[in-house]
């Protein structure tokens, strides 16, 4: 193993901007729910920050990128329990940056996903089940996924299946373990007869930035290298977010009338997700269809919810299930060897790779929801997942956290 | 005239709102405020310095009815607005002199 | 003494408190409301679901003054808020039966 | 029954609040308003451009009451809200035709 | 063509830094119009990302560094259109990055400078009409002036203009175009008699911070590389907007009696563009004074246009205009070539460079202002600039974008 | 001295998260007060990067890292005086980077102790006498403990005292520095009595983010390159961040029934505080225990302050100052030559570096202490340290400030 400064710089900096992202993502989130429930979706993120990490460092990165038990590609070996032989190269990687900043960066992936599912739930769970179902669940789900997909040694990168940087481990993973959620746990009070509309816009915009901005440690960090093919993926990333955002307010203009600013940021996010399997295979003009393709389909998508009755009340599905499906099957049209990978069927390489990524969108979708549904059911049915009504009225702020998150008035206790 | 000021649950506005105006009645001024009475508030905790949150969210209605339509317009209200748990709110009705619509003027019901 | 109450357009505060002031009128206080009436609310888009906010935001003056001085002031709020259009707002009545000023416990018109 | 009003300084809510409590009234209702009167607002100053502001945060603080209660109320209300200073506030009472809890729909003295 | 990867770090790193900028902008902005208005502003902000990067990867970028077409050193040709022969050096450059990534790091300068012409024309434009107007300004604005300054082959480069980072071609540029949209589409109803008050100072304060935190990328990342250059560059930049930020509240401090942090803020803007073009040429001394003198002038030129009844509603002239002259006449004094480039009178070079300088400042003020004014105008006469009356009463956010900004209250609908 | 490019980039990005972490600070710091207070608060953060950038550039960078005056590790000379000489490298340092790059790094660090203070003493200090205070404060404290600590010829560094990244000269340095000027000051009218509860929690927690995202900067930015230790140092950051996250909620949750976000974003920054001296020294299992131990100490430690009667408004006591010396301390039990420096006890290296540690800790606490308690008293008697009650009761924003922090009524003045 031979380090490279030049790569290891950008993997340091890749891996505190993927960091910063699910800060970005309660900001998102939180600028969503209303005012009383605004900590307590804050919290789910900060919280799985904290716990996953933990748990990343001790066990679930040994699983995800550990040597293969037994040569199946399902799952690794605790050879790398917590931090164990880290001087040892994860098998079939030859990095150029240090094995513990690879899995570091790695980690960052393991904390957002399950961050990413408490948009579905928003407003509804019960903390400690939370924290609870995210730790089983790093385990359980989110680290076979990984070690299929992303590890040299898992059965669907040996397929073939592609994704450069998360679109099924991370986005489809994460959106359809929301939707199983959700479905476990029920309706908002109310949903979806009454409005429930966000109670700081600016706030979403600001996540939204962040977000975008941690998304190129997200996407070009995951070249693993400071070289053109990082380069290119910074690029479509950026490019297709760019078309998603137009793509969905354009949709929003034909058919609401308006374009709204939570669309310009839906819509971001959206090609954000969709490109992040694709960005290191596409050229640009592969990210600008594949990122119009997602603003479109998402803004579409997302209304999908009400006619199917489930409360997936940020739209974890329709955001990053749907785009996350859209990038992994895209490339197997756009794919290209010139960017890196191998061609798909717009660039002469036949309908192999569409094969690929489509078994593998369906494996990782199906896994994930059946797993995470019976886990949640679990939860559910025994400790409870949901807070009660009268804390659903109240507001999670005040019951769950006692704490009320804005204060702008006079102060009433002290001078 | 009558002012009719209703301090209710906050999410009971919207059908507070809709059965007066199917009544006929479809002007109100609505506020937020915060209520102290029996319902109980809810403790804070900032870094394990507790304190004692009295108050509630509340929403104040304000309408100005004809004579007549008084007793309609609370008993609307009242049906509207129960959920017969404490802190359901009260209502207080007050004489009105004078009612004016800036916009032309007039006065008394025809402004209402 | 009366008590005005006037329900008006935010960006009319100020000139209201401004004629009120030249008729010597210098103290009101003021809150910030919703109102509901004939003037239509706007319509709200949250990822392609829409829905309807039928409250127009409004400021809610009060000012007590003596009896003498009913008519002029609510002259002046109705000449100082209209702007002719539909939604410029309410103003009623109400009698008083004592005032105090909480610094010197004065009471009646010398508490104004 | 009678409807108190209080106008006074935010800081002084809650001495006014547990003083009322003490004497057996454990129901008001409070808004945040803003108040004009002899107590000077103050200057703000956004890249050189200096403009005025009149208005200074107080409290509005609603009460019922019995008959009975209107002198008792109101003098804990001057006692708890004075502080000596310019801008101690207004208290105004007002005549209640009739009062009502929505939970119960008792109305006059036994719904406060 | 050797990548160096230690550079290629910083640059992808310094990219995403500049992207993050417009989203800080829009928080700058954002918490400076009131609380109707500031879905308007920030839209006008995300979708200037959106269309941007589109036009940038696909048409503009070829047409600034493209290249030269003819031979003026007038405008790029569409060598590089939709980034085809991107594998070729840009001509003029000896890159030690990919061109891909050169071409990001510039994008993200196109598009931050038309997201700065909002702040001149808050709260009053059509959302459409500024949609197109960013679209075509783009393609006859920013390239030309990107080429004419940035590119080796552009005229006002070979003649000697110096400007490292873009105080002409960002600032100066962003800061007359500014002042000649908000000519055309005229006064804010109200303005200047009616206070418009910032309806969230802390709002502006985390836009400034992440401005300055961005601008590093702008500033020493133009060194495109990770040296000795780029962390002068970065220490300049620091000096400066230091000074700047206590000029400015000094002057507040002597003339309003109080120093605020919105003039803390937008002095530390001020020293941000003052030094911007001569972070790669003056040493601390030059930095100081450049940021002390940015800080002093601008605090006082922001009221000039209430003497020019020129309703610029955020000051974009006061602070972009003439913070980017202040630092483009400034090398002609501090240039020293200890640092890079070349003398200035300070440093023993004579009057030359100034003159240069003063060149620079005037060809791009000019073309700008003319040339934007006549777009601007051609809009407002044909599809209109404006909002309508009602909609400007009401607020762009509902009227616009059918949202409102902020629900703090209890929510009404729902339980 | 030979520039390596990849080092280089990872400080200059360094540089700029660290600059980052004042704002956030602001932010931080900004949400714990009360509504009427945000402006006053965070200005008094933004003006320290102004006020210390400048300092640090002319004065004290040389005073901290100049030749040593004497040979007696007190202080530097002038040396480098308004970055003179800066082409020489720091005595004692082979840095890979420029060294005006070094010197940059280390000012980030010089502009965030000083900004630390204003927590304890929130809500009540003159803002003139507050720049006077952090300019001499500067130069008589931060200068001499940078030096005796962090320059290889000062006399704890040669003592063989370990702070990897500041935990001495930051944290416990301006932990008691805050407790000194609040004693000195006094305590705000009305506390401990009246609850002054956040006004902005979300505003809390947004600045935790950027300060965690920032400190991989200040933690991994420390190893002045982009190597293994550097890895270690960022992987050990995170991890004890974790821990304390999570240690501070659990104690909340036995303790007050309620685990609260406040509590989550405080936990995470004890733990950043605990872990920033010994995050090159210590192995993944050490961090998680100084984390776990940083969380659940300081959130006992907080209360203190109610017993102490000291009106330490923000617990910058109870968290930098108890979370360093945690973090000081026990590199004695758990450094490890495996990572870096030497053997702790529990690495088989006895207890001799913690003896050296705990002298660094007294030494340093006694010292700031002792300095600033009577700089502060010296201001406090002449000029004049505390606001008046009347400014008090109306808070710093319009008092000092002239401003309001929000607006998110309807505009009174302007249609
Ligand atoms: N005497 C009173 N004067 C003014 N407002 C009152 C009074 N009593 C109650 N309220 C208002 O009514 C609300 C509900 O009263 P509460 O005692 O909590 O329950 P309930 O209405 O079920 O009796 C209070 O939050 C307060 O706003
Ligand atoms: N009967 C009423 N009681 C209380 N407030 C009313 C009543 N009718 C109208 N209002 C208030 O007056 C405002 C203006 O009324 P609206 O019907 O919209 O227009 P106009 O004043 O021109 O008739 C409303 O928004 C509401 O706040
Ligand atoms: N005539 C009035 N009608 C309504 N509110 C009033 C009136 N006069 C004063 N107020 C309210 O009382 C508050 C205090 O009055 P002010 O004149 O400042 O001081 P003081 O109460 O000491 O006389 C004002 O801010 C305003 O809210």
């Amino acid at each position: 193993m031979h380090i490279n400064s030049g790569d290891t710089a950008w993997i340091l900096a890749s891996t505190a901007l993927v960091l910063l992202m699910t800060p970005g993502l309660a900001l998102f989130y939180g600028g969503m729910v209303r005012a009383k429930n605004v900590l307590g979706m804050m919290m789910q993120n900060f919280a799985a920050i904290g716990v996953v990490s933990l748990v990343w460092v001790w066990v679930t990165y040994s699983l995800a990128f550990g040597p293969d038990w037994g040569g199946h590609g399902i799952i690794g070996t605790l050879h790398f329990f917590g931090l164990n032989n880290i001087g040892d190269n994860p098998p079939g990687y030859s990095l150029t940056i240090p094995h513990v900043l690879f899995m570091a960066f790695q980690m960052m992936f393991a904390i957002i996903t399950p961050a990413l599912i408490t948009g579905a739930t928003a407003d509804r769970l019960k903390f400690g089940s939370f924290i609870l179902f995210i730790t089983i669940w790093s385990v359980i789900v989110y680290a076979p996924v990984a070690h299929w997909v992303f590890d040299p040694n898992g059965w669907l990168f040996k397929k073939g299946a592609e994704d450069f940087a998360g679109g099924t481990v991370v986005h489809i993973n994460a959106g359809v373990a929301g939707l199983a959620v959700a479905l476990v746990v029920g309706k908002r009070k109310g949903w979806p007869k009454k409005a429930m509309p966000p109670h700081n816009v600016p706030m979403i915009l600001l996540g939204a930035g962040l977000l975008w901005f941690g998304w190129f440690g997200f996407n070009a960090g995951s070249a693993l290298s400071a070289n053109l093919l990082a380069s290119n993926a910074f690029v479509n990333t950026n490019t297709a977010t760019a078309a998603a955002l137009l793509g969905w307010i354009l949709v929003e203009k034909l058919r609401d009338g308006k374009p709204t600013t939570l669309g310009a940021a839906s819509g971001a996010i959206a090609g954000l997700v969709a490109i992040t399997p694709a960005c290191g295979y596409v050229n640009v003009a592969g990210a600008t269809i594949i990122g119009l393709a997602a603003g479109i389909l998402c803004a579409l998508a997302v209304r999908l919810k009400f006619a199917l009755k489930i409360d997936d009340a940020l739209d974890v599905g329709g955001v990053h299930f749907i785009g996350g499906v859209i990038g992994a099957l895209l490339i197997g049209f756009f794919g290209t060897k010139a960017i890196g990978g191998v061609n798909g069927i717009f660039h002469g390489g036949g309908a192999s790779l569409l094969g690929k990524q489509a078994l593998a969108v369906v494996v990782v979708a199906v896994y994930s929801f059946v797993v995470s549904w019976l886990l949640a059911m679990a939860i559910h049915k025994t400790i409870g997942f949901r807070i009660t009504e009268e804390q659903e009225f109240e507001g999670m702020d005040t019951s769950l956290h006692a704490e009320t998150a804005y204060e702008f008035g006079p102060s009433f206790g002290a001078p | 005239m009558k002012l009719i000021v209703a301090i209710i649950k906050p999410f009971k506005l919207d059908d507070v709102k809709d059965d007066l105006a199917e009544a006929g009645l479809h002007g109100i001024t609505v506020s937020e405020v915060s209520g102290y009475g029996r319902q109980k508030g809810h403790t804070e905790v900032y870094r394990g310095a507790e304190y004692q949150v009295d108050f509630v969210p509340k929403v104040r209605v304000e309408i100005v009815v004809s004579d007549e339509m008084v007793a309609q317009a609370s008993d609307i209200i009242v049906n509207a607005a129960r959920t017969d748990k404490i802190g359901d709110g009260k209502i207080w009705i007050l004489p009105v002199e004078e009612v004016i619509r800036i916009r032309t003027g007039e006065r008394g019901d025809e402004a209402l």
